[in-house]
């Protein structure tokens, strides 16, 4: 059992962080629209030509294939540097549709889009969810009729980020006719500017429209788009969860960290004070994540369901401190800030990807056997 | 007189007739800003002068029924204002100046409810009041802001609609700390803060009963079934003692404060824990600006900074044992 | 709406007051075991020589029938007092064998037993539960055959309080064969001396053997002693849902009150501190219980599941309070103290008459009409 | 030596042959005391010398093995004073004693795990122990006790068997306040507590495949499912944060100190959560006696009487910002 990194890792810590102080930007990303887009696509060539662009993918498609401690110092750096949060507009190319393709995709499919992803050229989305199934991901209706060499897609998608400035959807829809459940689903690339599709734009609670629901009415999607085998979409959704503890995630868990030590400083709390007792909880708390988030990623073998546990805490942590950085804040918390915006959008942690509820139904009957409902 | 604890006729017909009012003019889902419209069809109403005495326009009701009132407020997220004037009006009228308690009272003047951040004052509301009640701690002070220079900014996520204003350039009228109107003051928020937490216990039970996953209705299952139970429970136990401290408050009972302190320590907590459950009942929809649930969590981030702060274990308890 | 005392009710609370100061015990109860039944009948025949006995008991049965605010009057100086906690050996009696009598039983069966109770001269306990009916209580199985003029028993019952000092239980028993859920049921008055009676005391966590199994082997039961008619037990064991509102459980909510003060001078907080602010929520949620409790017992007309929420509310609540004191203790929570033996007691309380789970079921289904699982 | 957070054959091979003992042993539910002799079966298996120097009979095993053992003698509610033993005899090794370092260490002389009530020393075992060391706040003191004349009570609801002896008539044999001694203890405390937690989950885990009721396990209802993931997920938090505090302590990293006290901050509301949520999940049976679920709660309760207090947020966090 150990945590020890050699000189080597600690010379690409220090060639992280000098290159981190030299190119993180200043200014804070926006929050929606073409200027997220442009920022965001600008951080990720900058970071592309420094090397540091899909440092988790592997070598021959364009990343550096660095193993899970090089993945750790440089994610430690990077939030410690205050650079853009990863959950931005490039975050689904990045972490789940670039994997994906790298997985199951056929060698045109990685030609085409891999190098696009990596060099800060492509945006891409996700529709799995629609208005019936949330929770629920296996109801889905989206349907696609095969009419020559192209897919007709009809159908409603919804809690799509960045679906308003994204080209391409990882895009599941129901290719068999009658079929239930996981059965008969594609995993197709939807081009967002193909004829048929109308996006309209939801604001979220924090007042920023960054999701929308797609609507697809007569969508026609080459055939040669499907990525794995017709009708075999759910296994190729279900292929990145392997690959999912080496994402991006890390970053998002460790920004967690840099959070309380800014909330530390920001309310000098009087020692023995209700305040500073939350906050001594909440950094111990995140200390802890940050320890679940490297088990997870450097104790083999992993189960599929590992990442349940440390997703949860990390949602149901993330709007602690939020919460409790709204209580610092008084009445500056009523202000617009990136505290505010970030306690808002925290609200979603508990809810997308799977809500709490379902996620602890998961640990309760994947991870400890207990009985199905 | 004796120990009842339901609401007489009188009290259910005009909860009544301004429920009627509240669901026409102030919709939950109405968009921010042009209240001033809708506040003066409150005043109108009476709201305001609802508990005051007959010489400022008091309609014979008390403390209890304006409190009641507040509570269907706390519902509809009426503006802060609706609050600010009859605490403003009984300050006026502390001060010596009927007239002006009675312009306030009566909706002529307008006042905002504001409280201090650094050197600067900041309303909650975007009335375009001539007054406004700054709630600074202890403390409530009445000051002009017709004149001053205020500089409108949006807050919580475009759920707030803030005016501030450099304290210096408002003019000061007067000021009270006196315990009954710091108590009408702490009351009147915590009522409110009672209304969203009812509403946004509806709200989510509602859903509840509607929404559909897994072929069922979400309200099925055990998970959502408990997070409707909680938010029940909490606003039982917030309305009961609010009750309890109006009750008190009215009747000059000693335990006024006490019970006043308790249900305002309360509030904000029942208030924000049922908003962010209702959220969480609705799940995605919840999280967007298109259901209501988040106007109750922002309305609730925008009262509990009102009044507050009493120091709830200097106060004596009325079950204090013997000895 | 008002909580208005006359001056005649002023009056009563001093009266009470005044008895109170002479007559409570200076010692505290024994915890298990004939001292308990013999401490307990004592105040029970003290109180009744005061008067105070059956206060919420109708006067043509030896009560006072005492309305609402003269209850609340009592008990709150009960508890200021410091008198014995209204939940000992006689609390079955006072609060549910006896009322249920009074509402369902006849001539014979109130003119032996009321009198008796109210004397403090026989304990009660009650026969609900049974090993494989818990939580779903209209499951039960203890069979009770006919047989000439009598019930002839046969089964088990468990965590049946005071069964070991106790003269009679209440008993409820399956007397119609084959029958399903909350039919067939009878409620019978079991003499505990009865041949074939044999009672497992079990201890509980807190070190304290107040309840028990009981056995039934062949006992038979005068048919005489089934109380309303046979097979409509279910409907007998509801009939005290309408008085519950009124019995000693109001000691019991308000005490509550006492314990958060005595915690409030016992920790001595620094104001500011962690444990002033959690005091301060806990006096606030404690005053708020007893608001709740007026409010039950005040507001008409009463639902049937109006008592759930104060229910489940106090018994959290006390748990709570009993938590922060062993933290207020700190070592000396290790040491048996009242507060020690209170703490470990109060775990009961989200688990007896239906757990916490349950209740929220019930609130959630029955009051808030959401549909059934 | 890179990033595994796997345990080794070494590892594994001293848990598996550990446990075999302490399920022979130590089974949950004996009664309480004469635990002296099983207490010389871990000595004889050497427990207490384990990551010891070789010349105080140390096995060439490191202070995270140590930590793993511990968890495993949470899970059995070993006494105290295998956790004092091993901490003593740093301390006495710390004074330049060897010889009582090794005596120590081999269960020659037994330590009881003591702590401060007023003039009070109160040990929390009842091990006919010569020594007792005392948890004092941030340091530890070793004491002789043979000759003190204790007296015992029970605790916790029959759950404890304290003695209690006059401080003054201990023969003090000497302190520490080292950080190193100090981070060790909290970590084998922080060890017991994580064992107590994955005990607690465990055993309700299995009581709800198991109980029925409406026709089901009970383990099928979304209340249980979710009271048992809860303790599944405080569980891994609290084991996560203990190895990663126990590999910076052996390895001397400069977050020694703040990983030991996150980890020990953490344990015992981990530890207490999930007692409490195994009596919960038992029903009836959960507060009697006859369940082992009470015994972990009180076991709890003693070992958080033990070290801990060190000041969070004075400790510097490696994952501070730059700048």
């Amino acid at each position: 059992m150990d945590l020890t990194f050699s000189p080597a890792d600690e010379a690409f810590r220090l060639t992280a962080r000098k290159w981190l102080a030299d190119n993180v930007p200043a200014d804070r990303a926006p929050y929606e629209g073409q200027a997220s887009r442009d920022f965001a696509l600008a951080w990720l060539a900058r970071c592309n030509e420094g090397g540091w662009a899909g440092i988790a993918w592997p070598e021959a498609y364009g990343g550096r294939g660095l193993p899970p401690e090089r993945l750790v110092i440089w994610y430690e750096e990077y939030v410690r540097s205050r650079a853009p949060s990863v959950l931005d507009c490039t975050f689904v190319a990045l972490n789940h549709a670039g994997p994906t393709l790298i997985a199951c995709g056929n060698e045109e499919q990685k030609a085409f889009h891999l190098p696009r992803i990596l060099s800060g050229n492509s945006v891409w989305c996700q529709g799995f969810s629609e208005p019936g199934s949330g929770s629920d991901l296996a109801s889905l209706s989206t349907t696609a009729v095969i009419d020559g060499d192209e897919l007709v897609v009809n159908g409603q998608k919804i809690w799509t980020s960045y679906a308003d400035i994204a080209d391409y959807q990882e895009l599941l829809v129901r290719t068999e006719k009658g079929s239930k459940r996981h059965q008969g689903l594609s995993w197709v690339i939807c081009d967002m500017k193909a004829p048929g599709i109308t996006v309209r734009p939801i604001r979220n609670m924090a007042g920023v429209s960054h999701f929308a629901e797609v609507f697809y009415d007569d969508v026609r999607i080459p055939l040669t788009n499907v990525v794995g085998a017709l009708n075999d979409g759910w296994r190729v959704a279900m292929t990145t969860l392997g690959f999912e503890r080496k994402t991006a995630a890390i970053g998002l868990q460790l920004e967690l960290s840099v959070r309380v030590e800014d909330l530390i400083l920001l309310a000098q709390a009087q020692p023995g004070s209700a305040m500073a007792e939350r906050l001594a909880e909440l950094r111990a708390e995140t200390a802890a994540l940050r320890a679940m988030t490297y088990r997870t990623l450097f104790r083999q073998p992993a189960t599929t369901f590992d990442g349940s546990l440390v997703r949860l805490r990390f949602a149901e942590l993330s709007q602690a401190i939020h919460q409790i950085a709204m209580d610092i804040l008084g009445p500056d918390g009523l202000v617009d800030s990136h505290w505010t915006h970030d306690y808002l959008e925290a609200y979603s942690e508990t809810i997308a990807g799977g809500t709490a509820e379902i996620q602890r139904n998961i640990i309760a009957e994947r991870i400890l056997g207990l009985p199905r409902e | 007189m004796a120990c009842d604890l339901n609401q007489n006729d009188e009290q259910r017909q005009i909860l009544d007739a301004a429920t009627a009012l509240l669901e026409e003019s102030f919709p939950v889902s109405r968009s921010l800003g042009d209240d001033q419209e809708r506040i003066d069809k409150l005043a109108e109403f009476g709201a305001f002068a609802l508990a005051l005495d007959d010489d400022l326009g008091g309609t014979g009701f008390t403390l209890v029924e304006e409190v009641l009132l507040h509570v269907r407020f706390g519902r509809h997220i009426v503006p802060a204002g609706a609050l600010a004037a009859p605490v403003a009006a009984r300050i006026a009228a502390e001060l010596g100046d009927n007239d002006l308690a009675r312009e306030i009272a009566t909706g002529q003047i307008a006042v905002s409810a504001g409280i201090l951040a650094g050197d600067r004052l900041r309303t909650l509301d975007d009335t375009k009041a001539k007054l406004a009640l700054v709630f600074d701690r202890r403390r409530l002070e009445l000051v002009e802001i017709a004149n001053a220079d205020g500089e409108t900014a949006t807050g919580l996520g475009q759920g707030a609609e803030l005016t501030e204003f450099p304290f210096v350039a408002t003019t000061r009228i007067g000021a009270s700390n006196s315990a009954s109107i710091l108590n009408v003051a702490d009351l009147l928020v915590s009522a409110q803060l009672l209304g969203i937490a009812e509403a946004a216990r509806d709200l989510a039970v509602s859903y509840a009963g509607m929404r559909r996953q897994f072929g069922k209705p979400i309200g099925a299952f055990q998970a959502i079934k408990h997070h409707c139970a909680n938010m029940a429970i909490s606003a039982e136990m917030l309305s009961a003692q609010l009750d309890m401290a109006a009750i008190a408050q009215r009747d000059s009972r000693d335990d006024a404060a006490f019970q006043t302190a308790a249900a305002r320590l309360l509030a904000p907590r029942v208030a924000l824990a049922n908003a962010r459950l209702c959220i969480q009942v609705h799940g995605g929809i919840g999280f967007s600006a298109e259901a209501d649930a988040h106007r109750f969590l922002k309305q609730a981030h925008l009262l509990r900074q009102l009044g507050g702060g009493a120091a709830m274990l200097d106060l004596a308890s009325p079950m204090a044992p013997h000895r």
